[in-house]
């Protein structure tokens, strides 16, 4: 039989589906193992129990001074950034990715500068940033709308001018006007394209919030990586990654699970 | 293990272009081929990375100061030893306030820094002067690539950081400077630190970079023609001109010769200065989460002498390779 | 009671002329069938009736007065795909062509007047033979139930003219039968002129007063550039329709297959 | 008429495609000069004299000693990163994008994988990279490779999936083995797929290019931003941001007509 | 000469049973329809026969041995669409059934072997009319076009078995007028057998030598987990067609009108 039509069963596909994870795991463990053989107080690839002790540490043992959890601390001063900033970047995407692919005047004005300003590497821009939005919240959650927006809106006109051409005919025949059109029609269909588009801005927005948080900040997961990296702990920065890819999937999931229940026709008309 | 290629890393610093000029104009090649070695200089970027890839076994030397080696590769359990002092900073680095101009002032205020840097350290032995400790003040932790923008903010009032940023902040109407290095000379040192056991068994590598460097040195710091042209090609890869870099230069106390460096490393200042950071760096939990003291990392002095534990000895100050070039037996 | 006049219509895309020279004149609750070839421009003509398409030359009036420059509640359509809103149940679809009329800024009905718009709406639904999936999305729903709920949507509006574009074409022969016999009725007793585009001729004259065929008299390709389609044939259908008459028992060859309306040549169908 | 059916004409829309360009470029010059009148050393919104006098210095002046002209020299320096770093991701996501669409077997085992890893922040794992791969050109381009490659082969996999299975069907029918259905059916159409992704991806690259150029490098573009951004630069930065946009907007645009010369049958089929 | 014989076929999706104890026996060179009411199983059961779905009960044999686990050379196969390679041009298309089983590492045939290939090729395309056309991407060809090429392509490797789903369900009638009789030409002159699911009971009969009907006899929706379709009606047709023997004027009533054929129930038809 052809490779293309054998199917593995149930638990072979589970069985594979776990063995990469479980070989880099693997790989981590005897590399790690053969470093401290040579340094003991090895801190690139820290031994699993060490990492256990980090974690113990940061997640379960209150700071005396402060009384706070660091990672949870962590967590919740980056999701506040996370969430402000994608909440942002979804509205104006909205907003601006409707008119773009809806009205042909506002398409021709915004498509090609939307276009270019997708180019524009945010990150070497920073001090601009930052002088006119100051050091605060504000400009970190700025540069990851600046990341992430651009991104949005193209990707948002484009599903718009995706709509099939006989819909807004059909509309135009019931005698709706432009704002009805875009209210009644556009608008419910391009939400769970949304949903999508952010799901795949996820990646970006986390780089952006630990490129912001790197740079100032006094909390955040990216701060944290940022300054432990100051004394290579890797046992504190590993955690932290697995941390925030988990979070980022679970977010990606959460939306996924949030568009088919909010856009139960979705599935059906794509 | 006895070997013949060998890895340095160095960091755009003013205290440290020297080695970048030298990699270039064949100062490097000139003596590692007399010591029949290759010696591969790297440039970073980013001084963090330069001392994570050298703590990780990346490379085999590298530019560091005081502090840093003893908070990472040290405490990281990589034994090192300093092979060069190089110069000890004499106001590169400094505590600024904007629109205000006594160092009192700061209390209440919100500082910038990077955290667990020198300036972190500069800023303790501020405040440890009058009379405040870091309770007075507020840190956060902001990158040293964006510390001139940041300074330019308005929420920021008071940074400590080093050069080029100092003078670029001081070029500032708003900006005074409150205190800075040259009011604790000689606690932040310049090093170029490699490997100890590589080292031992290497001896000559270790000659052949105190040759490289007050070769370089020697060009450095010449009032001629070719003393000026080494010193506009390090300023121009470090980003500035000539006048930039002569600025920061005067701001830097660079040992020009070997004896004055073997003098201060034999100076009992080293032992007090390291005995300051340590405890510094054991109240910020810098020396390993298991360290019960300040003694946990063994510091070894060039007399011998050891701080802490001198079972766990892993920072070594010596002077053989600085006195061998002073006694020009390279 | 509309009527629609083209005259002197000709349609070019670059240097391809597509209509030529049109002349039509349709009465009042006329229900004209546009036949011909692939590709003669039966789609064509259409968007230009939709002001979907700009005529070259020429022009179009109706009831007299020149088309509007782009479509609008007047004219009504049913394409063969995507004439009704996949994110709208059935009662949402039909409904949606009373909230727009009723409610300009949020384009919805609320309270007594949506139960009004939902009452005429669940008429018009069990008119089309939909009662029961009203709660159903168009994904849910089979090819001849999506072009029943387009109709329906549609005919809600109240159209004077209803534009249909191959609407039946990608349906079952069974159900074609079904829809075709709706399609009447609604003629029947909505006051509008229906003007539809098909390939089947066997349709056009099951259901249309009137056939025309578009051809393009000239078509290789040097000649695509002087040559558009013109109207071959226009055909009154006898027996004469009558727009409010339904004849008892239209005959609709292609509808569920009754031995009775078996020709000659399909001896095989009597047994299957 | 309803807005949406307003269509500017030619000239209405030049014009209206140029004006957010022009308005941001008026913003600066008015920005710059408010703040060059208060303080005439002000370096963070130069005006377009200095930042001219700049472009002359890195663009048209040859170091004396080297005889390099600084901008020629750095863009040479990242273009060869970005492209060995494309050429590598394009390589692996087509051959691991081709599998994991194309077989069950290998779908089971890296899927769930791959969309894992593509939600890894890779600039946290910066150090164990730069030690696992060594330092040097390799690094930086392992860190765009790394970046880009999870996306772009989770895109072409998908895109594999989504060739009608019919196609896939009528292959075998024709005798084609597993290894014929990949390399004459399935990898011609995902060509054209893969440039699209790829265009995709050169934001995010460039974006990992200049996050390692900034960590070790003594060239290249972000090399060069990161280290004026000490002395705050910004006469250099800006010209080299719009640089490194005008790159991207070309690299996009040949890419899409590399794509259309290359592959006349996709713009009909698609 | 190939029969295939279904033997007490079930298929089942989860609860849902969609083929109940299907037994055929075709004949070598027969020329099968199928037809049957939409969502009654007939693509089904011609996925079964491509081997594309497993039966739950029962088996098939052709020419007295099982069906092979997955499609191959043995059955060729035309789809409503998609049976054609987008980015391979008419002759490529055509030229790949050939280079397939010549050039099992390269899939690409050189020198001699692709000229004799390509001469062999370019036969076929002139036999179903493409002469012209050889350089043309699918995506430039009409529909009708298309499912030529795909059936030169498929005849190309010289199948035991071809299997059609609906394939000329799309095209307009006067093109599916050309593409029948093309069909009846390539059954006579190509040694296969044919089984075509269609929609289109004219078509059934004007084509094949044997025509089955599927149907679902009990439909309410608890009734679906407990009946499937059978065969309703199995039909040969007369006047007999057999395989190599063309009739001289075969009767193909939705090809190119011509008075003669015009049935008592297109009165209009004439004058068009
Ligand atoms: N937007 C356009 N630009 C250029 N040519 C067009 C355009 N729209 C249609 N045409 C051409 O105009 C001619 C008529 O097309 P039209 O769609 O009206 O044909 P049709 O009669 O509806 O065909 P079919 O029966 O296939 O739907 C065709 O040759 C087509 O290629
Ligand atoms: N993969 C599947 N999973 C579950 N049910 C299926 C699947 N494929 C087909 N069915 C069901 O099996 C039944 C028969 O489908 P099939 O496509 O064979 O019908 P058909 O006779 O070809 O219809 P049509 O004339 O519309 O093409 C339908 O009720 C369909 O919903
Ligand atoms: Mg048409
Ligand atoms: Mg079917």
């Amino acid at each position: 039989m052809r490779l293309i039509n054998r199917r593995p069963d149930r638990t072979a596909g589970l069985l594979l589906a776990i063995l990469p994870f479980a070989l880099v795991l693997l790989a981590y463990v005897l590399g790690s193992a053969e470093r401290l053989a040579e340094n003991p107080a090895d801190k690139l690839l820290p031994s699993l129990a060490t990492i256990g002790d980090a974690i113990v540490r940061v997640a379960f043992t209150a700071d005396p001074r402060t009384g706070d959890y660091i990672l949870w601390a962590d967590t919740l001063a980056s999701l506040e950034r996370l969430a402000s900033a994608l909440a942002l970047s979804t509205l104006i995407a909205l907003v601006a990715g409707l008119l773009i692919g809806l009205l042909p005047g506002v398409r021709a004005l915004l498509a090609s500068f939307v276009g270019m300003v997708s180019m524009v590497p945010p990150l070497a821009l920073l001090p601009i940033l930052f002088i006119v939005l100051g050091l605060g919240e504000t400009s970190k959650i700025a540069l990851i709308v600046i990341g992430v927006t651009p991104f949005l809106i193209r990707d948002l006109a484009m599903r718009v001018q995706e709509l099939p051409r006989e819909q807004i005919i059909k509309a135009e025949t019931l005698g709706a006007t432009t704002w009805q059109i875009a209210l009644r029609i556009v608008l419910p269909q391009i939400l769970p394209r949304l949903i999508d588009g952010v799901r795949l801005s996820l990646g970006p927005a986390f780089l952006f919030l630990i490129a912001a948080e790197a740079i100032a900040a006094d909390s955040g997961l990216g701060y944290r990586i940022f300054l432990v990296r100051r004394y290579l702990a890797m046992d504190v920065i590993l955690p932290y990654v697995a941390w925030i890819t988990l979070l980022s999937v679970i977010m990606d999931f959460a939306l996924a699970k949030l568009r088919d229940v909010a856009f139960p026709w979705f599935g059906g008309a794509k | 293990a006895p070997k013949k290629e060998f890895k340095v890393a160095w960091s755009i610093y003013v205290g440290w272009m020297p080695w970048g000029y030298a990699a270039e104009t064949g100062i490097v090649k000139k003596w590692a081929d007399k010591y029949g070695i290759k010696i591969d200089v790297t440039q970073f970027n980013d001084y963090v990375e330069s001392i994570n890839q050298y703590t990780a076994g990346a490379f085999d030397a590298l530019t560091v100061t005081n502090m840093d080696t003893l908070s990472v590769p040290a405490a990281g359990g990589v034994d090192t030893t300093a092979v060069i002092v190089g110069d000890f900073s004499n106001g590169n680095d400094a505590v600024i306030l904007k629109d205000k101009t006594k160092l009192t002032d700061i209390k209440g205020q919100k500082v910038n820094l990077v955290e667990f840097s020198v300036s972190h350290y500069l800023l303790a032995r501020a405040l440890e002067s009058a009379k405040m400790s870091e309770r007075d003040v507020k840190v956060t932790n902001t990158s040293d690539a964006d510390m001139v923008a940041a300074y330019k903010t308005k929420a920021v009032t008071a940074v400590v950081t080093w050069n080029p940023l100092v003078s670029e902040i001081l070029a500032d109407k708003s900006a005074h400077n409150v205190f800075d290095s040259s009011k604790i000379p000689g606690e932040i040192m310049d090093l170029l630190v490699a490997n100890t056991e590589t080292l031992k068994d290497n001896p000559d590598f270790g000659k052949a970079l105190v040759g490289i460097w007050y070769e370089t040195m020697a060009l450095t710091t010449a009032k001629t023609e070719a003393g000026i042209a080494a010193r506009t090609a390090m300023g121009k890869a470090s980003g500035t001109d000539l006048a930039g870099f002569e600025s920061q230069l005067a701001a830097t106390k660079l040992f020009d010769t070997a004896s004055e460096a073997v003098a201060f490393v034999k100076s009992p200042a080293v032992g007090t200065t390291m005995d300051r950071v340590r405890k510094f760096l054991f109240e910020k939990k810098l020396l390993g989460n298991d360290a019960k003291s300040a003694d946990a990392v063994g510091i070894e002095l060039a007399d011998g002498k050891v701080l802490g534990d001198a079972k766990n000895v892993k920072f070594r100050f010596t002077d053989t390779f600085m006195a061998a070039a002073a006694d020009g037996k390279l | 009671m509309t009527a629609i006049q083209v005259e002197h219509l000709w349609k070019e895309y670059g240097d391809q002329i597509v209509l030529e020279n049109i002349f039509l004149d349709f009465a009042p609750r006329s229900f004209v069938a546009l036949v011909g070839p692939s590709g003669c421009g039966k789609t064509t003509f259409l968007r230009i009736l939709l002001s979907e398409e700009k005529a070259t030359r020429g022009r179009v009036l109706i009831d007299g007065k020149p088309l509007a420059g782009e479509p609008g509640a007047d004219r009504g359509v049913v394409f063969q795909r995507y004439s009704v809103f996949p994110h709208l149940t059935v009662l949402g679809n039909v409904l949606l062509a009373a909230e727009i009329p009723g409610a300009p800024f949020t384009g919805r009905l609320f309270g007594a007047a949506r139960r009004r718009a939902q009452e005429e709406a669940r008429a018009l639904i069990a008119e089309v033979g939909l009662t029961g999936a009203e709660d159903k999305y168009p994904a849910a729903l089979s090819g001849g139930m999506q072009q029943r709920l387009a109709l329906a949507q549609a005919i809600m509006r109240k159209p004077k003219i209803l534009l249909l574009d191959e609407p039946f074409g990608a349906l079952d022969p069974g159900i074609r039968g079904d829809i075709h016999a709706l399609m009447l009725k609604l003629w029947h007793s909505c006051e509008m002129s229906v003007v539809m585009v098909t390939h089947d001729l066997k349709e056009a004259f099951t259901l249309a007063t009137r056939v025309i065929a578009f051809e393009r008299k000239r078509n290789r390709s040097e000649e695509r550039e002087r040559f558009g389609a013109t109207i071959a044939h226009d055909i009154e259908v006898w027996p004469k329709r009558i727009a409010g008459q339904p004849r008892i028992n239209p005959s609709d060859r292609d509808g569920p297959i009754s031995p009775e309306d078996t020709g000659r040549d399909d001896p095989a169908l009597l047994s299957v």
